[in-house]
Order: structure tokens, then sequence, then C-alpha cells
């Protein structure tokens, strides 16, 4: 059994309590115990840093110190968001001795800023893509178009993904899942994330942009790594249809509970009873379109 | 101290400052007499002894001038000597020497007027700080006799 | 010789009164773990509980930077000045092998060719000893033929019976002169055995077998094999109370100079250097060799005494623990 | 025991009129070391100069100080005439009583004795002058030339032109060098290839010039006038003596798929081959990497067999020779960015999003399209063009802040010869600033927007991506109140930035020559020496140094042969001897230098070796310092950084700056004794 | 121990050394260099917490060389001035063979100076904070209090230069305090010629010491003269990020720069 740190945020326990199911049992079957940080706190997305920098780094800073209390030295953080704060904790007060004299001083609490934030998507390549084809029960028949969204993949020098404006790490899971990913072009486009309570229609309006790019070019499902990308694709979906003519019904999955299905677990285990676009394995029948550069559905000017 | 003048030395490299100074000259900018330019090469020619050895002979100041950072006639040997002065100052401060008496400065050979200005901010300094003598007369000290350097250590 | 008590709560007023005649009084004072004369302000500054000094009294008559005249050139016309030395100086607390240190060092300066400077200091000094309570390992006085009990170069000689007084040995005249002039601190006694109140120190080579010995192994690997520690700083040389190597220097400017005179030693690379590059001392061990045969057979040769008095300072100081001891144990048993 | 002369001079009023020459005279006059003092109202006259020469004489002079003007303005005079009288030159030194002094105090006695003690200085740092001899070094006058791109060529027939002897060495199979794949040039639209391949010719023909091509600088060692060049030729496998260009083998090649760097990767050649059709020298070379005679051991040999004249000679090895050159042109070039490097513009993996060298290729009547502007993906005619400008350049996201110079000019070329191939078409340009900087150039961007109709947009482009068979340019108008554009093309070109070639660095440092932080070769002074290095006898011209259009980089290429033709002109050189040394003594110490080498890193023209002192059975007895006086300048940075003292300088040296600066103020010291 | 002894034993015997220089420990207690030459005197070699010397200055020494190719028991600091003096061209590393004992008590043996780099990076030193906290202390106290400071300690000086041969930076042929045309530091002991010699010695070694402490160590008047090498040392590391005795490769301070140096006080 590893054990690793995990550090679920808000969202992890809200809105997408599924990706906190589908990672969590996809994990056990990989022998892998994800212990929460005892005693974790709120990252500071998305306000904190526009405010007071002290306090944006602060914030993230305290998960960092208990995990490292905690006797860890890396931390996972399925959160987008999440990770991206406590990533660009990690950075500066790793530069900035100054800093970290200051934070250990706000926290009450001495420590060196070693434990390193890592993603759901490092998490796999790192833990389950090697053992992965040998447990793939179900193969998936689907044509996936991942999506990464932006926190995932930027800013480009702090995150150190390769080809960040074309990303291929989900891509290379799918494959493994027996899917087929989609060759697209708005992969790393903005969802509208932080308006999609106040800003619906903006964000449905962006949401419309990326349903359409994949589905034009034969895409029958969605995998995120993400819980705003998957809220505003799936829970904004009804915002997005109105500005495409003909409605998107194609689900978003987290990956987690894509790797889940392959393996053959259950529905309900992976949260994907919470969806609001309805997923049904039936999906997995029907034939996946040849490789298409399918006609424009029309999207409004912008 | 009313009538004190100080003696102040100026170590210049021969490109950029002797030639400011060059042109001060020639635009007749009037500036005091108190100072003595020792040429140099380059002001990575110039040996931080020379400082120690300018303060012993009896300047109250000294000014350290050159090609301003990548105007050297040399390329390098400014900033050379820029990291010289950095350690150099961060000693003699460790040691208790008035650095405040060394005045560092580019000065390119366009800057007649700025030379003229270094020359009389830096004498109107060291007018201020009177004579230097913390240094110059310590060849007398612990000459002959054990009495006065014990005494000063047990003290 | 006289024979004087003096009580030893009178220490303090007798140094006090030193000082009312405008004499400068130095003695033992305490920094860190090492003890140096020095003038004080309050007895109390004093210390008592050392084995030896870190430096020697040496430097009272021949300081370690010495001005051996002034000139000045004023357009051409040169003019000379020589220090008038007049300062009158007391010490007190140096060991009895320091005594016998000065005395030779006395001998070496002032026998043929008398150095007026040193000749003066010392007629301006008076040498006060306080005989040996206690010693260490690197003490070999008696490995040398002294003793803690030695009154050679002291003007007085102290010993603290443990009774609540001092027992003064009057060596030199200069010494009744001092004592003379406080007569109702000192009072007279007889000869009185000192010995079982001093320090025991043992002996640890026997210095008749090894005198002769030391010229037969000059051409040997023994000097290296002692040697190879030695790092060459001059340490030995400077804490040693017989020790007389000097070198001239010349401070001046084209308008007037000084001649300083400063301590030297055969510890150094430069060290009989020849200004052709060329040095008969190449290296460590010929410069090594030359300090022990200096110390126990050129000075027998040249002023029928060993310059070495076992006061062990070289030992203490020395930054490779090199033991002077144990190197002329090693020669007298080759 | 010095005799120096001292000479002060009222400068007419200039001096004398606030300095008391005559009391300044007076007071030097009882210096110690002081032989002869007096002060004349010109001294630069020729009564003034024959006073010194003749005082020299009467009074046996070992030493001259004159005070007066700045040396920067008369030493050459003053030590000139010192040495008519017969003794060294460099035993004269000035004081500077005039710019340093009288120009810049009052009349006051103050500004007297200042003046007396400026000569006080220089009386001790003369005394301890030593005579020196100028440095004399043969020079070797046959010049190379590195790089045979337009900037090459036009270095080696400058140089080749005044007489001298030039060896040129190209990397490829053939000289040209960019210039050779442009189609047409701005401003005046005039066919590339037609002005330039008649410069190529020449230089093949031209009796002073040997051309190695297929050829690479494989060491460089020596100073100004003396280098020693090693140069490796590749091996061509075919004798250029016998063959006689017919072009049969080329035809015979069964390799044909190989993508070729002249179209920049728009067309293929084959294995054995000519770069193009104008190539000098027109004769092919086999290209070992992709021939399989080479990669599979033996086979094919079909050339060897066609060629008549037996002119195909597998078993070439490639060799090193060796040169003497007394002076080296560095005209290496640049190179571009490819489309690969931005990832918003897709990886490089969309076909028609091409760089602006392939759209020259396109255009060129001798490109792989014949000059039809046809997308590389499907050979369609684009009818909409999008072009980007500064792809990558002024971009310190991207590690590039600089601008490339040539992407604003070749933009509006392109869009226009685009207009004039396609009359219908619709051609756009993405811009941050138009720099159009030059001769003509204004006018011509112009014309493309006036005249020919170019959609100019002020913004920057975010994105591309492909979509039913087109190219979505996603960017912004700055213009118009910072709108967002979104224009579906068929094909984009990307003017990316200019940088370095590839192993610059490390020719760099073969030659020993700075380069900057783009490992662009770093001129000696960016103003006063924009085509020297900061090794004397090395020059730059071209793209090596920056990125240049070509009348620019023609123009350094003529400053760069005029600097090595003047250097040429002399049996001779002849340089100031004011230069370090590391000392050297007698055994058993040979030089006080212990061999730390510290200096080594702080010498800015790497004059500074290890030189190895051994006994007479060769036995190393130490390795010390030794300064290459070929290449020292003299700055005196090693000599301030050795901690022995064991390097000096001539001119500057220990004991004369110490002394100088021992001789001021001394009267304290004066007290304290 | 006993591990140490047969180390030493074996590379004697199998002449990869004809002279080991290590520690002893005599009878009273105390501890000095031994120059082993023969495999039978190995067990002579003593290690503890008590064996401070830097040995590594026995690796200049003429007599030394003499013997061809040495070895050598190194400590911490030790190690860390081989290094720097190897990168300072001072010796051949075929013609030395080095040991030390690593923080677990195990005999560790350095084929060539990149594994001794290797070794120091992993065990470097912490600075001394004592040291760090005197330095610290007097940078705080006012100039004047700081002159008199260090005029009262450098007055003392008796000139021997046990600082400068006891340090294994101080490897000159001829130092500059020798050096007499023209006579760059005063060489008489009075407190002119003393603060020369000791601002020239920490200039010296500015970037350089590798802070061993042995020129406070053999200094027989008791100066903390340390702590003016570790001040510059904290500048150069400050200032240039350099620190000593972690190369193998040159480098220094003093002979590097870069153009966005930063000062404050240049004009």
């Amino acid at each position: 059994m590893i054990k690793i740190a995990y550090f679920p945020g808000c969202s992890l326990e809200g809105s997408s309590k599924e990706y906190n199911e589908s990672l969590l049992a996809v994990s056990k079957e990989f022998e892998i115990q994800l212990e929460e940080v005892h005693d974790w706190n709120c990252c500071g997305a998305t306000a904190a840093h526009n405010l007071n920098k002290v306090l944006s780094i602060s914030l993230p800073a305290r998960t960092l110190a208990l995990a490292e209390k905690q006797g860890f030295s890396e931390i996972l953080v399925p959160c987008a968001a999440c990770y991206s704060r406590l990533l660009t904790a990690y950075n500066e007060l790793n530069k900035d001795a100054a800093l970290l004299e200051k934070v250990k001083e706000i926290l009450e609490i001495d420590f060196s800023a070693k434990v390193k934030p890592f993603t759901v998507i490092d998490f796999i390549q790192k833990h389950i893509q090697p053992k992965l084809k040998e447990k793939v029960k179900k193969p998936l028949n689907a044509k996936i178009a991942c999506y990464y969204g932006c926190l995932l993949v930027r800013p480009p020098k702090l995150v150190e993904v390769e080809r960040y404006e074309d990303p291929l790490m989900m891509e290379s899971i799918v494959k493994e899942l027996g899917a087929t990913p989609l060759d697209w072009a708005f992969k790393t486009e903005c969802c509208g994330a932080g308006l999609s309570v106040s800003r619906t229609s903006t964000v449905g309006k962006l949401c419309s942009k990326i349903l359409d790019d994949a589905l034009s070019r034969g895409a029958t499902m969605f995998a995120v790594a993400c819980p705003m990308c998957q809220s505003n694709l799936d829970m904004r979906r009804r915002n997005a249809n109105v500005f495409l003519n003909e409605k998107a019904d194609a689900p978003v999955l987290f990956i987690t509970q894509l790797i889940g299905l392959a393996l053959g677990l259950d529905k309900k285990e992976l949260g994907l009873q919470r969806h609001f676009v309805p997923f049904n394995l039936e999906i997995f029948d029907k034939p996946i379109p040849k490789e298409t550069l399918g006609k424009s559905k029309k999207v409004e000017e912008v | 101290m009313s009538n004190f003048e100080p003696k102040i030395i100026a170590f210049v490299c021969n490109w950029c400052t002797y030639a400011g100074a060059d042109l001060a000259g020639t635009s007749r900018i009037k500036y005091a007499p108190n100072v003595r330019i020792v040429r140099f090469p380059c002001t990575g020619r110039i040996d931080f002894m020379l400082l120690l050895k300018a303060l012993q002979t009896g300047a109250d100041g000294i000014i350290v001038s050159g090609c301003h950072p990548a105007d050297c006639h040399y390329t390098a040997g400014n900033y050379h000597a820029r990291r010289r002065w950095i350690i150099f100052k961060s000693l003699l401060d460790f040691v208790g020497f008035d650095t405040g008496r060394i005045t560092f400065s580019w000065v390119s050979a366009a800057e007649g007027a700025k030379w003229a200005q270094i020359v009389n901010e830096t004498v109107d300094k060291i007018r201020d700080l009177g004579p230097y003598t913390d240094y110059s007369n310590l060849n007398k000290l612990g000459v002959g006799t054990i009495t006065e350097v014990l005494n000063a250590r047990t003290a | 010789m006289n024979y004087k008590t003096l009580n030893t709560n009178k220490l303090p007023e007798f140094f006090e009164k030193i000082k009312k005649t405008g004499k400068t009084v130095l003695a033992p004072r305490k920094k860190g773990n090492k003890t140096f004369f020095a003038t004080f302000d309050s007895f109390d500054q004093i210390n008592f509980d050392y084995v030896q000094t870190a430096l020697s009294p040496k430097s009272v008559l021949f300081p370690r930077v010495e001005e051996l005249f002034t000139y000045k050139n004023d357009d051409g016309t040169y003019s000379v000045k020589e220090p008038e030395l007049k300062n009158e100086v007391v010490v007190f607390g140096m060991r009895p092998c320091d005594g016998v240190a000065l005395d030779y060092l006395c001998d070496f300066f002032l026998n043929e060719n008398p150095d007026k400077l040193l000749q003066d200091r010392k007629n301006n000094t008076t040498f006060i000893s306080l005989a040996c309570k206690s010693f260490d390992n690197d003490c070999f006085c008696t490995s040398v033929g002294s003793s803690p009990a030695e009154t050679l170069g002291s003007d007085l000689c102290f010993t603290d019976m443990g009774n609540g007084s001092y027992y003064v040995e009057v060596v030199t005249d200069k010494g009744q002169k001092l004592v003379d002039a406080f007569p109702d601190l000192f009072a007279d006694t007889k000869e009185i055995n000192k010995v079982e109140q001093l320090a025991q120190v043992p002996v640890r080579f026997e210095l008749k077998n090894l005198v002769p010995k030391i010229p037969t192994v000059f051409e040997t690997n023994i000097w290296l094999d002692q040697s190879l520690a030695c790092i060459g700083c001059g340490a030995c040389a400077y804490v040693c109370p017989t020790c007389s190597c000097f070198d001239v220097q010349d401070e001046c400017n084209p308008k007037a100079g000084t001649r300083l005179r400063c301590w030297d030693s055969c510890a150094f690379g430069q060290f009989t250097l020849h200004a052709s590059g060329h040095n008969p001392r190449e290296v460590q061990s010929n410069r090594w060799r030359n300090r022990v045969m200096h110390k126990f057979n050129y000075s027998v040769q040249n002023m029928n005494t060993i310059s070495c008095v076992g006061c062990g300072r070289c030992i203490r100081v020395c930054p490779a623990g090199m033991s002077i001891i144990e190197h002329l144990i090693s020669v007298e048993e080759a | 025991m010095s005799r120096i002369g001292v000479f002060i001079c009222h400068c007419g009023e200039n001096i004398g009129g606030t300095v008391d020459c005559e009391k300044v005279a007076e007071t030097a006059a009882k210096y110690p070391g002081v032989a002869y003092s007096v002060d004349y109202k010109y001294m630069c006259s020729d009564p003034g100069q024959n006073m010194i020469k003749d005082a020299i004489k009467e009074h046996k002079l070992t030493g001259v100080v004159v005070a007066a003007c700045s040396p920067r303005m008369h030493e050459p005079t003053f030590r000139k005439a010192v040495s008519e009288a017969g003794i060294n030159p460099f035993l004269c030194e000035m004081a500077n009583l005039r710019e340093h002094c009288s120009w810049v105090h009052l009349k006051d006695d103050s500004t007297t004795e200042k003046a007396e003690e400026l000569v006080k200085v220089l009386v001790e740092k003369v005394k301890r002058n030593q005579p020196l001899e100028p440095i004399k070094v043969p020079v070797t006058k046959t010049a190379l030339v590195l790089g045979g791109g337009i900037a090459g060529i036009q270095a080696a027939l400058d140089i080749a032109n005044s007489g001298h002897k030039v060896i040129m060495i190209e990397k490829s199979p053939s000289i040209g060098g960019h210039m050779s794949q442009l189609s047409e040039t701005f401003p005046t639209l005039d066919c590339s290839q037609c002005i330039l391949t008649p410069r190529m010719v020449e230089v093949a023909q031209h009796p002073n010039i040997t051309l190695y091509t297929y050829a690479e600088l494989v060491g460089l060692d020596g100073f100004i006038g003396n280098f020693q060049a090693s140069i490796k030729l590749k091996a061509k496998s075919i004798d250029h003596d016998i063959c006689n260009g017919c072009g049969d083998c080329i035809a015979k090649c069964p390799i044909k798929k190989i993508p070729d760097e002249f179209n920049a990767g728009l067309g293929t050649r084959t294995a054995v081959y000519v770069p193009f059709p104008q190539a000098v020298p027109n004769k092919p070379v086999i290209d070992r990497e992709n021939c399989t005679y080479f990669t599979r051991d033996g086979k094919c040999g079909l050339c060897a067999k066609v060629c008549t004249k037996g002119a195909i000679d597998y078993s070439q090895k490639d060799e090193i020779i060796t040169i003497d050159v007394g002076a080296v042109v560095v005209a290496t070039g640049f190179d571009i960015k490819g489309t690969d490097f931005f990832p918003e513009y897709g990886y490089g993996r969309y076909k028609d999003v091409i760089t602006g060298l392939q759209f020259e290729r396109l255009a060129s009547a001798s490109g792989p399209t014949l000059g039809e502007i046809k997308r590389p993906s499907d050979g369609k005619v684009p009818q909409n063009i999008v072009f980007i400008a500064c792809a990558g350049s002024r971009d310190p996201a991207k590690g590039i802040e600089y601008c490339s110079k040539i992407c604003c000019m070749y933009t509006a070329k392109h869009a226009m010869l685009y207009k004039h191939k396609v009359h219908q078409g619709k051609a756009s340009v993405f811009y941050m600033d138009i720099r159009a900087g030059g001769k003509m150039y204004e006018e011509f961007v112009r014309r493309a927007i006036e005249e020919d109709d170019v959609n100019y947009i002020r913004g920057r482009v975010s994105r591309i991506y492909e979509k039913n068979g087109k190219l979505i340019v996603k960017g912004v108008d700055t213009l118009l109140d910072a709108y967002p554009v979104e224009i579906e093309a068929d094909m984009v070109v990307l003017a990316t930035a200019g940088i370095a070639n590839e192993g610059s660095e490390e020719l760099a440092q073969s030659l020993h020559i700075s380069y900057d932080q783009h490992n662009f070769f770093a001129e000696a002074h960016p103003k006063l020496k924009p085509v020297e290095t900061n090794t004397a006898g090395i020059m730059l011209a071209g793209a090596c140094q920056s990125p240049k259009d070509i009348p620019d980089s023609v123009s350094q290429a003529s400053g760069a042969a005029v600097k090595v033709a003047a250097l040429f002109s002399k049996d001779e050189l002849t340089r100031d001897p004011l230069i370090a040394y590391v000392n050297r003594c007698g055994p058993p110490t040979y030089s006080t230098c212990v061999g730390c080498f510290l200096c080594v890193s702080v010498c800015p023209y790497l004059a500074i070796e290890k030189e190895q002192i051994k006994d007479r059975n060769g036995n190393l007895i130490k390795e010390v310092a030794k300064i290459n006086p070929g290449l020292c300048q003299g700055c005196g940075t090693c000599v301030a950084l050795c901690r022995s003292k064991s390097i000096d300088i001539y001119g500057y040296s220990h004991s004369q700056v110490f002394a100088e600066v021992m001789a001021l103020f001394n009267e304290r010291s004066l007290e304290n004794v | 121990m006993q591990e140490l002894h047969n180390k030493i034993k074996s590379i004697l015997e199998n002449g990869s050394a004809s002279l080991f220089i290590a520690y002893q420990k005599s009878r009273e207690g105390k501890i000095t260099p031994t120059f082993i030459t023969k495999p039978e005197q190995s067990q002579k070699a003593y290690f503890g917490d008590d064996c401070k010397q830097n040995l590594a200055v026995y690796i200049h020494k003429q007599e030394v060389k003499n013997f061809g190719k040495v070895g050598i028991f190194a400590n911490i600091y030790t190690l860390k001035s081989l290094l720097q003096i190897y990168a300072e061209n001072q010796i051949r590393d075929d013609y030395l063979k080095v040991v030390t004992i690593n923080p677990n008590g195990a005999i560790v043996e350095f084929a060539n100076f990149m594994e001794i780099e290797n070794y120091v990076n992993e065990n470097k030193p912490a600075p001394n904070p004592e040291d760090m906290e005197r330095v610290e202390k007097l940078s705080n106290l006012s100039r004047e209090e700081r002159w008199d400071y260090w005029l009262n300690e450098l007055s003392t000086c008796i000139k021997c230069y046990a600082c400068r041969a006891a340090c294994p930076m101080c490897y000159c042929t001829k130092c500059t305090v020798d050096c007499n045309q023209p006579q760059w530091i005063s060489t008489p002991s009075h407190s002119l010629g003393n603060i020369e010699w000791h601002i020239m010695r920490a200039m010296h070694l500015a970037g350089r010491c590798v802070e061993c402490n042995e020129c406070a160590r053999v200094c027989p008047m008791d100066i903390p003269l340390n702590l003016l090498t570790v001040k510059l040392n904290d500048t150069a590391n400050i200032e240039f990020g350099q620190q000593a005795g972690l190369k193998g490769e040159l480098d220094y301070a003093l002979s590097t720069f870069k153009v966005d140096d930063k000062e404050n006080f240049i004009r």
C-alpha cells in the first residue's frame, strides 16, 4: 500500500463529489491510500492573490506546512485551482527566503516548504498508468475530447508541462483505456471558470465554442481533470446549448471516472449519477464516427 | 577645523573618467582644487591595497571612478572592479573604516559636469567629516613598547 | 644576597607606590585562556593563576618592533634623530626560567657590541620573578639546567611561602634599590629553603648526554622526521624568551623615514634566503635543524651556554603540536 | 640615481594665468631626483621642444616630466621629442596641469600647490619608468573568411581586390547563403539570385581567393597577424578536379526524398546533389548521411556507374588542413526559428503554417512551385493569406527580447509578392509596430498597404487552429479598441525570429571571441568598434552579429574588409608595449607565479595561458601563467587580481603606481615621523 | 579505528601512496599530525571529533611533495580545502589518495576529485553558528565601536604568520607581504602593518576560504581572524552566490562577474 498525502479542497467535497469518489475508488484498485492532510484549509482561490500577496501565499502554505509536519514530501491536489495556488506558494516560498520566514511567522509553523503539489494527471502518470493496460477490463469504445482548461497547464513556467498549448497527457491515458483521443483545437481554451455563478451566459458562450469544436470533429464524450471544467461543461450545458444550433448531449467525465469504467467499477461508485448531462453506458455501444472535420455548427458571432 | 582643506586622491581609468575630467577642463567647469588624479589604464587595474596606501599617506578622502558598466574600453575590467569593490567595501565596513570617505563612481568621457560634481560633493563631505587620522598614524602604535598594545587588548 | 619578606596583602600597596614614582608596572593579566604582561588599573585585574605567560618578558627589552632612528630630508639637508628611552618599568610575575632567558638575551645583545637601546631598556627595567608553584607537561626547565628556584636574571625573586608572605630574594642592585625605596613594606629575613614551596618539575632528558650527541646526528633523517609537521610559521620563535633574530625595515618617503627593528624567525621560508634566490637552508627540516642546533650547539660554541630555558612556550603555541621535549628525547635515543 | 627633467608649460595664459608656473618649477627643482627644472611659455612649440632636447643632452636626463596639457593631447608630441634627443620615448610622462588644474580651478595658492603635487607624482612615476620598445608582430597577409553568404562574399572580394590573399570556407556545398534562397529583395523587388550569382562566380574565379566549400573551422590558435586555422574539409565523395558537373549522377540517384535544405524543407533532393542550379561550385557532393552506399554498406553505387568521368570516389576521407592567416572575418550568418517553436500556432503541425523563408522559396521562380504561391498541404492557391510579424521576436516570454530587424520589411515584401501573384487574394498582416527605418523602406511598406491593398492589423495572434480545411487565426486588433479578430485563412506565414546558428557558441569559443546571451557574436564596442571583436584581428560581418538585412550585411562586410586591409598594409604590426607580463626569475623559483590560474578567467582577451617550466631533461618543474603579448590589451585586471604580485604591467607597474600614491600628501606622515 | 588502520596499511602496501598523513593522539591526549611511511605504523592513526587541524596544508610542503604519491586522512574541512586547491591547479588527481570517515563512521576512499566534490556537497558543513553570531554582533555595532574592536584585536598581532602558514589556501611561492619592491605591506607589527596584513589576507581569501577556522585556532594571540574571512565569504555568497570548497572546477567570485551584479554605492 502506497500512502500519498491528499488535499481535496472545497470542490471535491461539494459540487465535484464524484471526482473525489472516483479518485478514491480508482486509487483503491491500485492499492494506493490517499491520506487527507489533517486540518487542511481553503487554498485561497480565486480571489486572494488579487488582494494580498502574503495572504494568498499563507493560505495554501499552511496546507503545505501541515503536510510537511505530517511527514509527507509531496501532495496530491486534484482541483486545478487549488493546485495552482499551492504550486504558486511552493515556488514563491522556495525562491524567497524572506517570504518563507514571514509566512512561518504568520502560520506559527516552522517548515521548509519542501512539499511539492502534483495533479491527478501527474498522479495517474506516475502511479496508475504503468499498470493500467493490464487492469483494463472493459475497453472504452468512445472518441474522447480531452479538455484541460487553463490552470492545469498554465502558467507554463510554473507547471512545467511540456506541450502546454497542446498537451497530450490525458490523450495517452484514454488511449490505454481503449478509447480514441480526439485531435482538436480547444483543449486549453477558457471555460469561463470563475464566472460560473455570476455570469452564466458568458460561461455558456465560452463553453459552446469548446463543445462545438469537439463535437464537430466527432467527439462522443469529454474527459476532464478539473472541477471547474467539469461543472461548466456539464452543469452549464443548458446555457451553452443556447448558442448551439444542435443541442449537445455528450457527457463530461472526470478522467478518474473513465478509468473506473474501464476497470469495470460500478457507475455509482464513480458518482456518475451526479452529472447534469446524463451518462449512459450505452454510449459505448454506438459506433464512433470516423476522423472527420465535420461541418461547423453555427456559432453565434461574438 | 574651520580652515581644514581635505586632501582627496582620485583613482581613475584612462578611457572614461580621465577623459571626463579632461572634458570638465575643456568645458572650464570649476571645481574644488583638493583632488589629485592618478591615472590607471582601467578600474580593473586598481589594486585595493592602493586605497589603503592612500589613506596611510594622508588622504582624507578617495574617489575611485571608471567607465560605466558596459562601456569599459577593455569590455570587462570595470565589472571585475565592481566585484572587487563590493567585497572590499564589505571588509572595510566590517573592520570599521569610515567608508563614507571613499566615493565610487562611474564617470564617462562625456560626463565632465558629473566629474566636477563628484569632486565637489566629495570635498564638501570630507570637509564636514574632518581629517582622517584613524589610520595614517597607526604606524606609531605598537612601536617600541608592549604596554599600550596589551593595554588596548585587555581593556 | 639580601633576603626580605613582603606580606602578600601589601602587594597592591607595593604596586601603587611604584606607580606613584612614575614607573610603569607590568603584571600578568588574563585574556581568554592566555595570560599576558600588561599594565593594569586595579590590582584585581592581575592574574595569579597561570603556569606561564603566552609571551615572554623578552618584549620589554627587545620589543617586536622598535625604532632605531628617524631621519628627515629638508630639501637636501638630512638630519637623524635617535630615540631617547626614559620610561622606567617594573615587570612583575615572570617565571624564574624567563630570568635565565633575559640573562642570555642581555649577554647576546650587550657583550661585544653593546646595543644601546637594549642597554637603556635594561637599565630602566626591574624584573621581579614569581617562583613557580605549578607546572604542566610542557615545562622542562629542570632538563636544561634550571629550576623554579633559579634567580639568575631576575632583579628580585618572589616566592609565595603559603603563609601570607612572599619570600623575597634581592638578586641585583637594581632589585635592592626598589626594595630600599619602600622600607616600610619589606622586612628583613634570613635565607630560607624555599624548595618545598616550589613546583617539582620532572627531568625529561639528560642535557649532558644530549649536547655532545646533537652534532653527531646533523646529517641524519631525524630532522625531517621531526619537522614534517612544521608548517613554517614564526610562532615558536616569537614566544621564545631567548630568540633574538631580527629584521631591519626602513619606512620612508622622499621627505623622511624611520628605521625599525622587528622580530624575525628562523622558521620562515625566507630565512637566510639569498638575493640570488638560493637558500642554503632550502627546506623546513634544514631550518628546524638550525633552530635546534642553535639552541643546543651553536650557542654553546659561541656563548658557552645553551639557549633554551625550558619554559615550554614553543610547545604550547605550535599549531602542529610539535614538542621540543619529544624531539630532544628522540635525539638522545638516536 | 635618477636625473629627471621637469618642464612646466604656461600654455600662454591657459596654465600660466592660473598657476604660478615659476614657483612650480622652483619647487620641483628641489625635489629628490630632479636634475633640471624650467618653465616656458609654450612647451609644445619648436623652441619649447628644443629646450627639452637640449636639456636632456646637457643635464644627462634619465627621464622627463612635461607638465602641460592632457597627455591625451600631446603625449605623442613630447615622447617623439624625447626620443629625438636620444632617450627612450617611454621615459617621458606628462602632468596634466591644464585640463585637470588650471582650467578647472581659480587662481589661488591651492591651485599652484596642486600643480606642484601633480608634478611630484609624475616625477615619482617617471623615476620608475622603464625604456620600452613597441611590440612588433609580423603579419601573415592572408585573411580567413568564415562563411560564404553575402557578407562573406563581400568581405572576401573587398580584401582580395585590395591585393591580399583570402581563404574562404563554407560549410555547405555551395556559397550563396540565405540570400541565394530569397525570391525578390526589398525595397526594389529585384531578383535576389540575379544580383548575387555574379558575385559568387567572382569569388570562385578570383585569383586571390581560395574557396573551400563543404568545410568547417575546427580550431584557431595564435593572435592578430599570426593565427593558425585548422579547417576540416569534409569528404565530398566526388573528385571535383575530374567532375564536369554534367549531373548524370543526380538524375540517376535513387534516394530522392531527402528534405531539401535549400528549399527550406518544401521540396526534396537526391543524396548526390547540387544544392541549387546556380551553385558555386556547380559540382555535386554525396550526402553520406542519406546515401545508401554509406548507410547500407556499399549498396547501390549507381552514380559511380553512370559517371563517365569516373569522378565518384567513395573512399574520400575528411581532411584537416592548417593554414596560417593574419586576420579572420567571421560571416557565418544566422538561422530562423522554425514553426515548431510556437505552441500557440500548432507546434509546427499545420502544413500551411510556414516560415518567411519557406515563403521566399514558394515565391521564387527557382523554388519548388516555380514561383507560384501554392500551399504545401494540397497545392491549392491560397485565397486568404495571413502574415504574422514578430513571431517570437520582441517577446521576452519566449526568450527573444530583441527585434529581428528584417521581418517588417520582408513581410511587406511577401504580402506584396502574394498580391502581385494572386490578384484577387486577400492578404492580412498582424504586426506590433512597423519598423521601416532605411532608405526607401517606409515608402515600400506604404506601397504594400496603399497600392497593393494589404490589410495591416495592429495586434497579435493568440492562436491558430485548423478547422474544415481552414486555418482559424484568432487575434486582436488593438487599433480597433482591442477587438478580437478571427480570420479563416488558407495559409499563414510566420516571420519567425532570426536567431544565432546552432553551434555558434562553440564556434565563438574556438575563435576566443565573446558572444551575447543569444549567442550572437559580440562586437568590441557597440558604437565605435562594431565590426571588430574583442580579440584583435578577428572581425565580424553580417547576421552572425545580429539579424541584418542585405545592405547592412554588405556595409559591415566592407567595413570588416577595410579593417583587414589596414592590418595587412604593413609588414609588421606595431602595438603599444603597455601590456602585462608574468615575472620570471632564476632557479629554484623560476617565477613567483604559483600557477593558481585565477587570472585566466579574469582576462577579457583570453591572453593568459599555462606554461610549463621544465628542466633540461624535460621534467616538469612547475606550471605558471604566461601572457600572450599578441593578445594582451593592457587593462591590468590580472595585475590587480594576482595575489602574489607575480603579474606586472608596463607603464602602470606596481612600483610606478605605488610610488605615485605614496608621493602624495606625505606631509602628514612626516609629522608623525 | 581498526578499519582506518587497515585502509592506511593497504594504501601504503599497494603503493598508491608512499606517505600517509593522518592524526595521532599522544599519551597526554594531544592531537598532532602524523606522517606514516611504513604499513606497520598504521595503527598510529587516530580519528575523532577533536581532530581539528586542517591537514591539507601539508600538500603544499616541498618535503611532502618529495614523497611522490601521498595519502591523506581528511576531515570535512580538509576535503573542502583539497577541493578548492584542486580547482586552483595545486594538486594532481593521480598524486593524492584521500580517505575520510563519513558521518556513519564508515571509511570512504575517494577515487578522484569528482567523488570528493559529490561527497562534500552531500556533507556540506553548516556555517558555524557561533561565528555567524559574532559577525552579526560586530556588524550591529557602530562603525567606531567596530573600529575600536578590530584595532584592539589586530594591534596585538605579532606577525608570526601562523594564520598564513596554517591556511591551505595560502600557498603562494612569495606572499605579497614578502614583496618589497614596492613594499605593499608594512612588515613591522605596528598597528598599521598589522591591519594592512589582515585586510590583505582577508581579501585574498574572500570567496576562497573554506571556513576551517585554522587561522583563529593557531593564533598565539587569540585574534578571531576567521571572522574576517567568514564575513567576506558571506558577502561573496550573498552578492554573487559563490561558495568556496564545493567545486572541483574553478568558481572564484573575483575572477568572474555578471553584467547585472548589484551594488548600491557606486554613483
